[in-house]
């Protein structure tokens, strides 16, 4: 395969699709989408036949070509274990998505497939990019095609959801902007004022490895900003609260892609970047990272426990679930790496077959109340009996994907930190809580008034639909007997990245600089709280005008 | 004056006869469009060849008050290109308000020739007369729609406050020239040096100095000297507010590249602070104010207000010893130019109904009854907002790129500065994207009929969207050519 | 009687102008030109202050007519006869004419002065006192170099220097003209005229 | 053999996802396939079984390797079985329960129309808990102690249309999880101390740290040598799985699941938590007998809750009126008299005891299950009564069952608490044999409590009901048959010391048990450095015995003085009138009995009320704080651009003040930098 | 020295007519009357101007071209001016500026 641009291929295959729909009629669009799609897919499968795992953290069929010579921007691609999982990853939740939209979206077809198209394209981008440039390029294009698709076929309140999905992460994203030019001068000028490279992430990163990396100053500075930019992304505490608008008011298909792939962007992103670039910032953040995690795997637990919708539900278990990455990303241990990629892998396949579920019910209901559904076992066995097997596979039981991840984790945690790990392992009774409470609610019982009325629409779950889990689902069980598969492919990416941040060590920050910092958050909380009464939480109406 | 300088001159001086000829045109055979494009258009294709040819070779005319070096050629491209979109998308909108196209081509290719001149002069008189040259004609153009109220609303203001500034302007410009005895821009470059030398900055100087920002501020809309845009963007015919966003401000700041950067340029560090406070000021409140606009055009007002402010940044960044800030200046404004053009192209052909306002409901359900135009607003909207791959948002990087290089320079005040600038731009996604909001996500308020746009408009938003992507995806060659632009000056 | 008044109010005002240039004069050991220029200043401000508080407008039109002959004849005190002619030309016999007719055409009449002046009065009077202020102190504050007395300078030297060194801008400002005439005519005439 | 012993757990597995896959379409024949895997595996692990306490493995037993599960870097987890003699022993009970339990539950739930659904769900029950006594790894083990959680809940509310149930089946989930999680954290520490999860090389480091001499076992991160100071002290990791062992064993406080739990299917009250589940916290504590017994103060712990627990339930089971309630309770003493046993380092004893428990309850709920089929679902005592004719083979195997629970010899029930008890004298825990004997007063007494209120004295059965009541098909009685033969002998075949009527002579030597066990439990002896002691029938083991006897009969006379008494010729009339001024001379014990201690009002105001609350204000802190300073600071720009808005007033000669308002700011700005 | 001799003189005449003018364009509301105030200030310039040429050797006759230059771009913006002027008094029926405000925020 070498020679042949497989990455680029892979890479725009879904935006050749995209175009061909435009110029198609719209009775083209599903299958010529689901097609790209699934070639797309073939495609980044053929990409893990080829990838030799056993090459350590070198990135595999790499790509160059100079874009921008006057900065020394290049279009270049290149996959290691992790970006190649996360591909694969993506391309699989494409096609399902996709398959699984056929029946909901019936409005404008054309564009939706198309923006869902561009939307593959930019993220498949993102996790291949060698290059700050092009990744920031990348991923700002993920954001329009998603703000689209939840704002044109989102549910009541889109406009507010996606105005402030967009909003949210675009000042994220600005600042890193900054912060990658920042970067890529601070190497120009460290260079001789040669351009050359200053976007090259492997050059950039080798330059932070060897002779103490950047200057302490703009590490500090650099890091913070890809941190707002993936911690909002992921999401962390407190940077979370898009989350839940957006999930709720995405279409099914939209919501499994943004919990299935984009928290991952995030992830990706601490790992690739925060790591390798600014080793010493990372280090010195890591605390207030850990314990942001910790919060946020309880905190979103808990809040998730009364969740009246099913969507926000499972997004606040998202919230629980990302926390788990997070923490394992930063603590630096071996274990904790490994876990926090396999959970990556993990939430998005079982949080997105989660999704595909509530999108099932949603769609012979159009309803997500919670307290509307029960006694659903009785009449649709067969989607109570899958959606109690992700319930169980997404409360972390033993012998299903999910356990590994999050036991790794906890585990490299638990030798990071005891105490630490007995706050973060609470989590299992919390999730299986908030998971067993939606599930008996809408499983057990005789069946509701509400869904009873719904007579003979209320039908058991569909083959496709069945189609659109039924691979998930098998990965599920496979990656839970099986983890080797994806530790040994990933083990490489792990090795360099703990490798990269271990070189670092924790800048001295002035004390009087953390306590103006933490001083202004508390004003801030204050301030909010005195002004309750000011501006209502729900500004939405204010915002979506 | 010798026939080389009338070589030098020869694309200003034919600009002038087209201008001339489209009057012509009209004695010939009034009220006909068509003779008037053709020769329009046609000249100013010419135009352009010619600025290309003689600005190959820098070279000075009329013992130096004239000037073509790579800067001006660029610019005049710029300028050129401005009237040539105008002259494109005018057309629909004027018929359907039964104005003439001829006086409107005329005045428009003399603004052109002003901003040229202004771009081509080095020497302080020359620029005064071209600044003159190139606003006068905006004034009638703001006007242009006579029998609207708003259109002559917007005209008076425009006129008053713009002439208030021009005699500021002036005053400075008189004391200036008191203090250094020549016009020449070299020569008062080289003063300049002297006197700061020796007592640094005069209190006369520091007049001059003051009145001169003021009267430049106003002309490129910064804040607080920018209270004429919103009314004289809102009022005038869409076209007209098209081209008044970038043709007088892309020429006020080649006014400020001739007249600051290269006159002015010994006291870059007097200016520079003053420079910053009003980036800040004019991108924040730019933005601010315009989140809360409800009528596209005024919005797109307070925007290119904004925007004002992002290309300040790249003039502090130079000021801050960045000659990528210069770049990034000159990328923004042909960047600028091109969206921003193309965004009101599309306003403009949505008001060929006469009639139509440029309300946000207006643009309701457009997605539905026009995609074309819909995507296309779509795209010059992020690219306002920034967001890749567009031309708007490599212009902000490079200003960007440039202010944080200044910061690591030592000036950490741009460092702040390209702090605020993304703040905004993060600010500015609300209002672009609320107009795509209107135009995909809500349901079309009036079921009118599509319209059908003529030939030429769909040519400008072709030339539009196509440079729009280009400059976000290849910059290589603009990039190329606005750094021998601003190497010829900085 | 109406005359007399007319005749007194001039007398006051002669009296007004003329008093710094003979005080000047007789006191201040000044030359003739000092107690000129004295005289044609205090003129001038007179008269531009009246431009700005008159409420009959036509007067204001008067009074600015009035203030543009006294700055002509400084231009003569200062040694630059052309210019003042050209301010004779120029200004009284194009400009100021230019603007009667419109007076004329937008028939406005005398207001109570609230029509006249801005309920900005008062803080636009500060502004401009300060402004003044500021001028002042910023000129004398300065040194321009070294300053010459004034000269006198030949029609012909101006010639030459005009069509050397300033042929260009002597063109542009023809092709200024002539861009508003155009526009002007068309902006200014009525809609219903066959365009 | 490599091939056998997976089979044990993979048969019930396959029967499972074979019958979760077609068995709707089975019908009335969805039980062959389960039943004949299960039959399968229970004939396989009695050849394990056979071959291990024969010694064919040698002492170390055997261990199987399936593939790697885990490998991440220093974390590497096998997927791998072990057997020894105690897996050898958990196996019998194990398969034998489930396999009477599967035939049983043929006839018992016969008319359910989710019979499919019942095998598929008991099969892969025995799956889990079979993976729970093979697991090799600590690992391992925990995955089938969640699949067991997870097999649990699924039978506990089998019946989801009853709420009750349903929510009963996630109670008993996540009461669980609690111990789970103490599980976990245990397995962590063990590794990190370790740097190993295999269960007997993770014992060895423990227990035998790193001194020149025993092998080096790698500790992870860095792989060194495990020495004797550990990240975490031993006694925590102790503690830890002991916490696991509360949570699935039901040990006070987390009880409260085991009695709600009957609100499954008999069978699998039987099975799962009477015979197997509930007894694998017993197996997890014997199996870490070594680290237990290099932490002495925490085997005090487990010796206190389970003796605790046992007083608890048994004072609970007093008054209960729902027949198989009272049987939950009692199970609950009886483990917590395991976990004595544990606890005062008796682990035989304990091993023991769960082994006659798990035939013994495993019948008594059996048959409770034909009584209530007998009575059409109905569980009050108060509405049975004189069953004893009408249903003869469950009255008689039921009362075997009785009797052995109450302690009479030569029934199973007797030898192990009887051995329990005296362990514990014998090791000086003197208070736990003290309590061990009250509560052993308390199980004669409500057994025969139950007994008497539901086989003899007059019917109370409901008079509709009355002509119908019939004895269970045989598919029902001969699994109570069956279990009754253990339940009576297994006493003498596994404790009898040394040859028949050698004690009379003094002559001993260890119970048959005993000798089976010595390899696993020697090393925990060796660390508490404690030599056998004799059994010695005429010396103070005759007393006790003679006690316990003397507590049991003592028991079954107050419970017949009360309620009854119908065996032969002997007769006695219940007397209502003294229960009741019993109960109104105690007034508060007995509300207490009654109402379970208000462990459940306890837990509601806990965890619901207080909880709740929590959950409710986070909420509303994520929905005005978090949220709310995100969309304020959008307010706030968008209200502030509203204001600088305001200063277009549309008036030229303002904007013309602004400008030269400006203008002014200028000059100064710019004066102020004149250096002249 | 007198008066008439010192450059200052000039320029400080200059700077009131200026603020004169300027007072006028803030305080005026008859559109005429800000115009006629705008030519006021360009007059000041040209006074300036004008000194400035007379009294620093070097520019000798520059400073009336100049000057020239400025009455001419004057009668250019007078002509514009009042064609606006008139064209708004054509719609509104007022010379009052300050009743111009149809836009406005």
């Amino acid at each position: 395969m070498d020679g042949f641009p497989i990455l680029t291929t892979i890479t725009f295959l879904p935006l050749v699709g995209a175009l061909l729909i435009a110029f198609l009629p719209a009775s083209w669009a599903r299958p010529v989408a689901l097609g790209a799609a699934l070639l797309t897919w073939i495609a980044s499968l053929l990409l893990v036949v080829g990838f030799s795992a056993g090459s350590g953290g070198f990135f595999q069929f790499t790509e160059e070509l100079s874009w921008i010579p006057a900065f020394g921007i290049e279009y270049k691609l290149g996959v290691d274990g992790l970006s190649l999982l996360l591909v694969v990853l993506t391309t699989t939740l494409s096609w399902i998505s996709i398959l699984a939209s056929f029946k909901p979206i019936q409005t404008r077809i054309k564009e939706y497939m198309i923006s869902f198209l561009i939307l593959e394209v930019g993220m498949i981008g993102v996790f291949l990019a060698l290059d700050t440039f092009l990744f920031y390029i990348f991923w700002e294009i993920v954001l329009v095609p998603m703000y689209l698709i939840i704002g044109i076929w989102g549910g009541a309140n889109r406009i507010y959801a996606t105005i402030k999905f967009v909003l949210y992460t675009l000042v994220g994203s600005l600042l890193m902007l900054v912060a990658i030019l920042a970067t890529a001068f601070a190497f120009q000028a460290a260079n001789g004022g040669d351009w050359t490279g200053a976007f090259d992430y492997e050059v950039l990163r080798l330059y932070a490895a060897t002779a103490g990396g950047f200057d302490p100053t703009l590490q500090l500075v650099a890091f913070g900003a890809f941190f707002l930019a993936f911690a909002i992304k992921v999401p962390m505490f407190p940077f979370h609260t898009w989350l839940p608008d957006a999930h709720v008011e995405a279409p099914t298909a939209g919501s499994v892609i943004l919990a299935g792939v984009l928290l991952k962007l995030g992830g990706y992103g601490f790992i690739r970047y925060g790591l390798s670039f600014y080793p010493d910032a990372a280090q010195t953040y890591a605390p207030a990272i850990i314990v942001l995690s910790l919060i946020a795997i309880i905190y979103g637990a808990i809040v998730a426990l009364v969740q009246p919708d099913l969507k926000k539900l499972v997004a606040y278990s998202s919230v629980s679930h990302m926390g788990f990455v997070t923490l394992g990303i930063f603590i630096f241990q071996p274990q904790g790496m490994d876990g926090a990629i396999l959970q990556m892998i993990n939430h998005g396949l079982i949080t997105g077959a989660l999704f595909l579920l509530v999108g099932v019910i949603y769609e012979r209901t159009h309803d997500r109340t919670i307290a509307r559904m029960g006694g659903l076992a009785g009449r649709t066995p067969a989607y109570i009996a899958i959606m109690g097997f992700f319930v169980f596979a997404s409360a972390g039981l033993p012998g299903l994907s999910g356990f590994v991840g999050e036991f790794l984790v906890l585990l490299g945690t638990f030798a990071f930190n005891p105490l630490a790990a007995a706050t973060a392992t609470f989590v299992m009774i919390l999730g299986a809580a908030y998971m067993l409470w939606m599930f008996q609610r809408m499983a057990t019982g005789e069946l509701s008034s509400f869904l009873a009325g719904l007579g003979k629409h209320l039908t058991d779950i569909s083959a496709v639909e069945i189609l659109t889990v039924a691979p998930l689902g098998a990965l599920v069980v496979v990656f839970g007997l099986f983890p080797g598969i994806l530790l040994n492919i990933i083990d490489g990416s792990v090795t360099r990245a703990l490798a990269d941040v271990g070189t670092g060590t924790p800048i001295a920050v002035d004390p009087l600089v953390t306590a103006v910092g933490l001083g202004a958050i508390a004003a801030v909380i204050v301030l909010r709280i005195v002004t309750l009464p000011m501006f209502r939480a729900s500004a939405s109406a204010e915002t979506s005008a | 004056m010798t026939f080389q300088d009338l070589v030098t001159i020869a694309p200003f001086v034919v600009a002038i006869f087209v201008a001339a000829g489209v009057i012509a045109a009209d004695i010939v055979a009034p009220g006909r469009n068509r003779p008037v494009l053709v020769i329009a258009l046609g000249g100013l294709a010419i135009v352009g060849l010619l600025t290309i040819v003689t600005g190959s070779t820098a070279a000075t005319a009329f013992g130096g008050a004239y000037r073509v070096d790579d800067l001006t050629t660029f610019l005049d491209i710029v300028f050129i290109g401005i009237a040539a979109m105008t002259l494109l998308f005018a057309p629909d909108y004027l018929e359907s308000r039964r104005l003439p196209l001829a006086e409107f081509a005329a005045v428009l290719l003399f603004a052109m020739t002003g901003a040229m001149l202004l771009a081509a002069s080095a020497d302080l008189l020359v620029l005064f007369i071209g600044l003159e040259l190139m606003v006068l004609p905006g004034y009638l153009l703001a006007g242009y729609h006579k029998s609207d109220g708003y259109s002559t609303e917007g005209a008076i203001k425009y006129f008053l406050l713009g002439s208030f500034s021009s005699a500021i302007f002036l005053f400075g410009l008189a004391f200036v020239w008191g203090l250094t005895g020549t016009t020449r821009v070299s020569e008062v470059a080289a003063q300049l040096t002297a006197l700061t030398a020796t007592g640094g900055l005069s209190a006369g100087l520091a007049l001059g100095l003051a009145f001169l920002t003021t009267g430049v501020a106003f002309k490129i809309a910064a804040v607080p000297f920018h209270y004429w845009t919103p009314d004289a963007y809102q009022g005038s015919p869409t076209p007209v507010t098209g081209y008044l966003s970038v043709g007088p401000k892309v020429g006020a700041f080649a006014l400020i590249l001739r007249l600051f950067v290269e006159a002015l340029g010994p006291l870059r560090a007097d200016w520079l602070p003053i420079v910053v406070v009003l980036a800040v000021l004019t991108m924040t409140l730019g933005n601010l104010v315009a989140l809360t606009q409800t009528n596209v055009k005024r919005m797109l007002a307070y925007s290119s207000i904004a925007h004002t402010g992002y290309m300040l940044v790249g003039l502090a960044a130079f000021a801050a010893g960045r000659l990528e800030g210069l770049e990034g200046l000159l990328y923004y404004g042909a960047a600028y130019s091109v969206m921003n053009l193309g965004a009101f192209g599309v306003v403009a052909a949505l008001q060929k109904r006469a009639g139509v306002t440029s309300n946000l409901d207006t643009f309701a359900g457009l997605g539905r009854r026009e995609p074309a135009l819909g995507i296309l607003m779509t795209l010059f909207l992020l690219s306002l907002t920034g967001i890749p791959p567009t031309a708007g948002f490599f212009a902000k990087a490079y200003v960007i790129l440039a202010a944080v290089q200044a910061s690591q320079d030592g000036a950490t005040v741009l460092g702040f500065l390209a702090v605020v600038a993304v703040l905004n731009a993060a600010a500015a996604a609300f209002y672009y994207l609320r107009v795509v909001v209107y135009m995909f996500m809500r349901e079309p308020a009036s079921d009118d009929p599509a319209l059908n746009h003529g030939r030429l408009l769909w040519a400008g938003l072709l030339i539009t969207t196509i440079l729009t992507v280009v400059f976000g995806l290849i910059p290589g060659p603009l990039l190329e050519i606005v750094g021998n632009a601003a190497r010829a000056i900085g | 009687m109406r005359g007399w008044l007319y005749l007194l109010s001039a007398a006051v005002a002669g009296a007004v102008i003329t008093t710094p240039a003979l005080l000047i004069f007789v006191f201040g050991g000044g030359s003739v030109d000092d107690a000129l220029f004295a005289a044609l200043a205090t003129l001038m401000l007179v008269s531009a202050l009246l431009v700005v508080t008159m409420r009959d407008i036509i007067r204001c039109g008067l009074a600015m007519i009035v203030a543009f002959l006294a700055l002509a004849g400084i231009y003569v005190v200062v040694g630059a006869p052309l210019i003042a002619a050209a301010q004779v030309i120029v200004y009284i016999g194009a400009i100021s004419v230019l603007i009667l007719f419109a007076i004329m055409l937008t028939q406005s009449k005398a207001g109570p002065a609230k029509l006249v002046f801005q309920t900005q009065a008062a803080p636009a009077a500060v502004a401009a006192v300060v402004l003044v202020v500021l001028i002042t102190l910023g000129i004398s504050a300065t040194d321009w170099g070294e300053v010459g007395t004034r000269v006198r300078l030949a029609t012909d030297a101006l010639a030459r220097v005009l069509f050397r060194d300033y042929v260009l801008p002597f063109e542009v400002v023809s092709v200024l003209l002539l861009a508003a005439v155009i526009g002007g005519i068309f902006i200014a005439k009525r809609e219903d005229e066959p365009s | 053999m490599d091939i056998l012993i997976p089979l044990i757990a993979l048969l019930p597995i396959a029967g499972f996802l074979f019958t979760a896959a077609v068995g709707r379409r089975l019908g009335k024949r969805a039980h062959i396939v389960p039943v004949a895997a299960v039959g399968l595996s229970w004939a396989i692990a009695m050849v394990v079984v056979f071959t291990t306490l024969t010694g064919g493995f040698g002492e170390a037993g055997l261990a199987v390797k399936l593939w790697d599960w885990i490998p991440a870097g220093a974390f590497h987890i096998e997927a791998a079985f072990f057997v020894d003699n105690l897996t050898a022993a958990l196996l019998i009970v194990v398969t034998t329960v489930g396999l009477l339990v599967h035939i049983y539950s043929i006839g018992y739930m016969s008319h359910d129309p989710g019979y499919w659904r019942f095998f598929a769900y008991l099969n892969l029950f025995m799956f889990s808990m079979l993976l729970l006594v093979l697991g090799d790894s600590w690992l391992t083990v925990f995955v089938a102690w969640e699949l067991v959680g997870l097999s649990s809940y699924l039978l506990i509310g089998f019946w989801y249309r009853k709420n009750s149930a349903a929510l009963a089946s996630k109670k008993a989930f996540l009461v669980n999880r609690v111990g789970d999680v103490g599980f976990a954290l245990g397995i962590m520490a063990i590794w990190v101390n370790t740097g190993t999860l295999n269960i007997r090389d993770s014992i060895e480091a423990l227990t035998h740290p790193f001194t020149g001499g025993n092998p080096c076992i790698p500790v992870a991160p860095d792989l060194s040598c495990a020495s004797s100071d550990f990240t975490i002290p031993v006694a925590i990791v102790a503690l830890l799985l002991f916490a696991g062992a509360m949570g699935k064993s039901a040990q006070f406080p987390l009880h409260v699941w085991l009695p709600d739990a009957m609100e499954g299917p008999t069978p699998v009250s039987a099975l799962i938590h009477a015979a197997t589940m509930v007894n694998a916290g017993v197996y997890l504590v014997a199996r870490a007998n070594p680290i237990f017994a290099s932490a002495p103060e925490a085997m005090v712990v487990v010796a206190g809750i389970g003796i605790f627990t046992a007083l608890l339930a048994a004072s609970i089971a007093l008054t209960q009126t729902d027949i198989k309630r009272v049987l939950a309770y009692s199970t609950l003493s009886q483990l917590g008299y395991m976990f004595a046993a544990l606890g005062v380092g008796a682990w035989t004893a304990a091993i023991f005891h769960l082994m006659a428990q798990g035939f013994t309850k495993g019948l008594l709920f059996l048959a409770s299950g034909s009584v209530i089929h007998a009575v059409h679902e109905e569980q009050d005592m108060r509405k049975m009564g004189g069953l004893a004719k009408k249903i003869p083979h469950t009255y008689r195997t039921m009362l075997i069952g009785a009797i052995g629970m109450a302690g009479i010899p030569p029934l199973a029930g007797f030898f192990s608490k009887d051995e329990i008890l005296g362990e514990s004298f014998v090791l000086g825990f003197a208070w736990v044999w003290a309590i061990g004997v009250v509560v052993a007063i308390m199980t004669a007494f409500y057994m025969f409590r139950l007994i008497g209120l539901t086989f003899w004295g007059e019917s109370r059965v409901d008079t509709t009901v009355e002509p119908k009541i019939h004895e269970s098909p045989r598919v029902m009685t001969i699994p109570l048959w069956l279990l009754a033969i253990p339940a009576v002998l297994l006493g003498l075949v596994l404790a009898w010391p040394g040859p028949p009527l050698g004690p009379l002579f003094g002559q001993s030597g260890p119970g048959l048990l005993a000798g089976w066990l010595e390899p696993v439990f020697a090393p925990g002896i060796e660390i508490l450095g404690r030599h056998e002691a004799e059994f010695a029938i005429f010396g103070i083991d005759g007393v006790l015995i003679l006690i316990s006897v003397a507590v049991a009969v003592a028991g079954m006379v107050a419970a017949w003085r009360l309620f009854g008494v119908e065996i032969g010729g002997l007769r006695r009339r219940g007397n209502p009138e003294q229960v009741r001024d019993l109960t109104a001379r105690a007034p508060f014990l007995y509300r207490a009995s009654l109402n379970k201690w208000w462990f459940d009002e306890l837990n509601h105001v806990l965890f619901i009320l207080i909880g709740g609350r929590i959950a409710a204000f986070l909420w509303w802190f994520d929905a005005n704080v978090v949220d709310g300073i995100v969309n304020g600071i959008g307010a706030v720009t968008r209200r502030s651009g509203g204001g600088l808005a305001r200063v277009q007033t549309g008036r030229v000669q303002n904007y013309a003040l602004g400008i030269a308002v400006g203008l002014i700011v200028m000059v100064v700005s710019y004066a102020m930098m004149v250096r002249a | 020295m007198g008066l008439a001799d010192s450059l200052d003189a000039y320029l400080v005449l200059s700077g009131a007519l200026f603020t004169i003018g300027s007072f006028g364009f803030l305080a005026r509301r008859n559109a005429i009357s800000m115009l006629m105030s705008i030519e006021l200030m360009l007059n000041a310039v040209n006074l300036a101007i004008v000194a400035f040429g007379s009294f620093i050797p070097n520019l000798k006759a520059d400073g009336s071209i100049i000057a020239l230059m400025v009455m001419a771009v004057a009668a250019a913006e007078a002509t514009v001016g009042l064609a606006i002027i008139i064209a708004i008094y054509r719609n509104r029926k007022t010379p009052l500026v300050d009743e111009y405000d149809a836009m406005r925020r």
